[in-house]
């Protein structure tokens, strides 16, 4: 099993959403979070005092899958959280060694 | 007209006009309630300067445009400018005077009704609409089609002898403040997201109910001042029992229109839509505007509940039609001020039903009209609508470069 | 009387009615601003909904219930509909007449009265009860229950002979809010999580702390058009004077309540209490309201500060004893509200203690178990209290389908 | 006078009196809006408590000192306790009478524009300093240093005869309280984190625009009781005809100086900065209080829009020079008070320059010296700056043990 | 060492929290999110418009633990977090290469 | 590649971010959470009656980084975000399988 993280942009939540359940996937975890990357943010002034807004909003999603899987999510993910433009954000995947359901206690697989 | 008469009328005036120009709050805090917290600044800034430009305008051209004394013709009242001069003690002392108040107090309720039509624009434009672009308009608006138009009843033109009556601006400040900001709706079109690609409307919640609601009672309150002072004068039996009776009607309105939309929102919805209340109360509050002193307070109960109700269905039907409107500006000053000049003609004999379908067609006519010639220039040249990028991620940072809640993590993208 | 002294008295009565309706604008953000944010589209809805219907109710049947010029009997009232005439030139101007104001202006300024009451018992049921349940009491207790007791003292029933003198209703309104607030209390038992399974109190903060302290300076500055109005006229030297004072002594006694109550609050916990310090500002004002315009100033500062202290005892009292009241509300109106009464005859010869004992007792009596009587009729029907499930995940989304702060993330389960 | 003059001209100084009481809701707001929100209990707690503690030290001394009626000397006043004798009917009404109204609604009048001026310190020392060294310094303000100084003008001391002219206390009230928060903020120094190393100034947001935006309509309303309740009299044809246009100048000089900021900061940095175009407003507002009676509307038009320029002007360069204020309280009050001084003689003969030079320095001085040396005594015993952690973490948990906005995930640190 | 991330029902933290610190877990980090799952979300309405609600608060909890400690930290996350009803929640297990105690600059095992 | 997730105070965010920037950090991503561990909260009273607030306000920083950068990253993060008082926060470091740049597709060390 993998938990697939990815960062993207908060407008595309609703198409990956989407696109991610036609796939298979059941469950998912969202966050709300800041990033700072090549894309550059912005300068403002408040009451004539500059401040940069360098983290931008982004959204996380957490999503644990069973290896078979993996390739298809990332696929998904990357298709359709793209714009093309600067800052459409990450997929990072690691290795997840147990999954636990807590309503039932099953574990992995099943637990997914 | 006695001293102390002319003092009490001028003062009751000058209280009034202090309780509309609180209504600016009111609607600056209804629209900031109910758009998202990426666009809270933008309209806090279009809210507070629309207000600041109505009075510099009215000030300039707008009074005398409005209240020319002799105007050129029945249409067209003539340019002039500033305030008129104020009243002298021997004037109003003489015998047979009927100058009842100051002139600078007449003035100072007047200009407030010029914000109060300018701020019914503001909100349904709300969420994509250029700021500087609406200010441009709010100019023009302010400065030459209100009170162009009010010319016409209220400052002795054309509608004054068509049987006409509107008491507090039902038409001439709720109908046409609702008719500019429907031609900037239809130039402007929805906001990203509203509608799905099949055509239903989503909901685009508003990010903080606690300011629309105290919106909504503020300009409860306001209204006070708004119909409670159209009377003119308080100073004698008469005039201070009509006061009181359209104090009476006006709330009587407002609190029937709110529990109407309230139960229809239950009865449409299976539950209780606060943003409906809100509402449903504002309809009932404009729909006793253009007669809220000749109805008993029991007829005044029943025109409040129509308003309540028909804002509810013509908010969803104007949604339907992919008229988006997100405060609801448009059902509640246009549509509701609509039935409320049609059911004057109930209780008050010197008004009659083709009266004021003139005043409807008319006012509502020259400034859907002029309004639409407006938006469109501005369309044109400078452009009335946002990137869809800024949109997006919000008018705050693209028009004002700040945030309206900085310190809380929040969903905009 | 004179037309003038008629105009300006109305005038008066219709300003101070203004200012009392807006004080629903302050027990609505105070509310707001002390319930958790879950809790708060629900909270809103109620407060606007509970004042309209106020009005209409008190219209229908409330306010010829509570003055029917003449009573069926010194306990019942008997039935009637509407509102009074209004008054004649002729009988104003009458030699000898002593009518002062307009009856429609008199209705204006008492139907705001009783949703000053009705808003009491909002804030302390909040959070658990079912905001429908919660609309139909408001709809027995405007119609009937609190005209029916106002009727005993400023209707000329019962007691109106036992020497019970409330100038503004800190015992007809604000004690008998709390008493309808009390019973519906005690039938609905606290908030869920409120105490440890060993019974401490926990701490629930509320969700906006600048909505409550606006909320408190509505109210503060509302009371003015609470006390200041209950003199009724204002067009002599006498009773001039009198509004003054009543003015001086409000402002005086809601300072010297949040003084006082800071200062207890900093001795017994170590820090400011904001919280503490607007319930100190409105236990002031509660107990000033009996009797503002007799005391000198220096004991409406004695009074007002006494307020602040009781009210920080009694809200942590009413806590150790599992009476769940989110905002304080039967603190600050009903013992805030016999403390006002009792201490009434210090300054007004006019008044008993025995007089006092008595409304305390009869308005307390009578609205405590007429409440509970309709509090439990509604419990065995439709019920009082949200499911458990929809009381965790808040009443917003259960009860009104909507957020009030959906842009934002937030604690809620 | 006539009764009917005496009693409208009390009532009219009692609605006044509220307005100005409204304000200290106003500068809540707009200071809770304008701090981070880890700070805004603290900030709503000083206000709360200023404006209390406010009315309790000119009641019980600060009021006698202003007003002894006669003073020792041109300098000091004396001491003297309470509130002064209420008139008699015989004496009102005597020949050639000049009591106009109630002495107690002249207090009521007078114990609001204390609490003005201790709410303009309450903003620029904003979320550093400590809550209770601050309380001390509004009992020493309010009862002592206010009211001696006011004494000069108001009360009949020196500047009576220097040919100084403030009609509604833009240097008395303004000015006075822009001093006093200067002399505080010098002691205090910049919140931690404003400076860049190398000395930039650093953009700390508010936390709450919408709240600000409140805070400012809120003064703005209020400020219609200020300079219209300055008059001190309406009951005639010349008063009331003198307040109407009070009325006028004070809304078209806001009007003028919120579009003059607005402009002029769209000017330097590109974008519609709110917070600018809210102290734009105000710096009309204090720009014309010094003489709104005088000017021609279109001059008022000018003296606001000056005002509304200089704020901008005044905000960036304190901000460059380290004096950190966070909601630039010193600049529309101070720097636009001066404004407001030296321009009453363009409009007002019985005003010179030299005469508002005088009272500038005096008052000005005066204040400054005394508060600094108030301040300096607190900052060696009791300090007054906070801990620098508590700093960090915000001043709402050390201070006041709650959170403003508890249900929010926030930035704090 | 284990990084496990548990997805509860917001109401369960404190219960949780007491818990684990029962069986010797002395330091954790908290987060908001929203989950996605088979517990469905519900359908709203606001003026008349439809809306879903379709992420549900959850609390989500980071816990790093020696290896000795993994399997008695999920039970009482198990039990604890359990209410029996749909969205209880997930445990995820990964494994830690490293750890360090940023005040001390101690690593691993001495870091948790 | 490696993952690492810092926990730091939040008054700290700016230094790290400008000293990771310097050693070559070029992306990294920000989450408000709140932390529990040594650092005990404060007992606060609200109307009288008490609260803990026992989570305290911590940043989460997640970064990605190639393995060459991992020794140097985490010294940085350590020295910058240290205060010396308790509650500076931790580093945890977890084993990367895949990175994606959704905009370009690329993997791995080049998708940093
Ligand atoms: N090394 C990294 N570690 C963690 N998150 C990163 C890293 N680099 C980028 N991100 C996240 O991905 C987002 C997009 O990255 P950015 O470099 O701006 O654009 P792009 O992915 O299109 O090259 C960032 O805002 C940040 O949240
Ligand atoms: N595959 C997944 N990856 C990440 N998080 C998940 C996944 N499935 C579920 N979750 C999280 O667990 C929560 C509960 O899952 P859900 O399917 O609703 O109920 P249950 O765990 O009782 O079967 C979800 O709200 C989501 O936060
Ligand atoms: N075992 C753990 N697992 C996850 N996060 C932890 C753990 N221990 C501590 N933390 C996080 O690190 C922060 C600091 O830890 P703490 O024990 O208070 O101080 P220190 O790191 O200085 O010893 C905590 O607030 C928490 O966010």
């Amino acid at each position: 099993m993998k938990l697939i993280t990815a960062i993207i942009k908060p407008f595309k939540l609703d198409d990956v959403r989407e696109a991610l359940a036609d796939v298979g996937v059941q469950g998912m975890t969202v966050s709300e979070t800041r990033g700072f990357g090549r894309q550059k943010g912005h300068t403002e002034l408040y009451r004539g005092a500059e401040y940069v807004v360098d983290f931008l909003p982004k959204i996380k999603l957490e999503i644990a899958v069973p290896d078979d899987q993996v390739e298809r999510v990332i696929e998904t993910l990357a298709e359709t959280a793209r714009s093309g433009r600067i800052g459409d954000g990450k997929i990072f995947v690691t290795a997840l060694e147990r999954v636990v359901r807590i309503r039932t206690g099953e574990v992995n697989e099943s637990a997914l | 007209m006695t001293e102390i008469e002319y003092a009490l009328n001028t003062f009751y005036l000058l209280v009034c006009a202090a309780l509309v120009m609180w209504m600016a709050a009111g609607f600056t805090m209804l629209e900031a309630g109910l758009v998202r917290a990426r666009n809270t600044v933008e309209i806090l800034t279009k809210n507070v300067a629309l207000y600041a430009i109505a009075c510099l305008m009215y000030f300039l051209i707008g009074y005398q445009l409005m209240y020319p004394g002799e105007g050129v013709n029945a249409f067209w009242p003539g340019i002039g400018f500033g305030v008129s001069a104020e009243h002298a003690l021997a004037d109003v002392t003489a015998e047979g005077s009927e100058i009842a108040f100051s002139s600078l107090a007449d003035f100072m309720f007047q200009v407030v009704f010029v914000a109060t039509a300018m701020s019914i624009v503001s909100g349904a434009v709300a969420e994509r609409m250029k700021l500087w672009a609406f200010l441009v308009f709010a100019v023009v608006m302010t400065g030459v089609i209100y009170p162009w138009q009010g010319y016409w009843s209220w400052g002795g033109g054309l509608l004054s002898d068509l049987g006409y009556s509107d008491y507090a601006g039902g038409g001439i400040v709720h109908m046409a403040g609702a008719a500019a900001a429907l031609a900037g709706v239809l130039l402007l079109g929805p906001r990203a997201g509203k509608y799905t690609p099949d055509g239903r409307p989503r909901a685009i919640p508003g990010a903080n109910l606690p300011l629309a609601t105290l919106g909504m009672f503020i300009l409860w309150m306001g209204w006070f001042g708004f119909n409670g002072g159209s009377e003119l004068a308080v100073a004698g039996i008469g005039s201070a029992n009509a006061v009181a009776k359209v104090f009476v009607n006006t709330n009587l309105a407002a609190a029937a229109g709110l529990v109407a939309a309230l139960l229809l929102a239950r009865f449409l919805f299976g539950k209780a839509d606060l943003t409906m209340a809100l509402n449903g109360a504002l309809a009932g509050l404009v729909s006793i505007t253009a007669g809220p002193s000749t109805p008993d307070p029991g007829l005044a109960v029943l025109i409040g509940a129509a308003g309540g109700l028909l804002v509810v269905v013509s908010i969803l039907g104007l949604d339907r039609i992919r008229i988006d409107d997100p405060v609801g500006a448009i059902s509640v000053h246009g549509v509701c001020g609509i039935l409320g000049l049609l059911v004057v003609p109930l209780s008050n004999d010197e008004a009659s039903l083709v009266g004021q379908l003139a005043g409807i067609g008319l006012i509502g006519g020259f400034v859907f009209v002029t309004s639409l010639a407006v938006w469109a220039a501005l369309k044109a040249t400078i452009g009335i609508r946002v990137h869809p990028d800024d949109e997006r991620a919000g008018l705050d940072f693209a028009e004002c470069g700040m945030e309206a809640y900085p310190d809380f993590a929040h969903g905009g993208d």
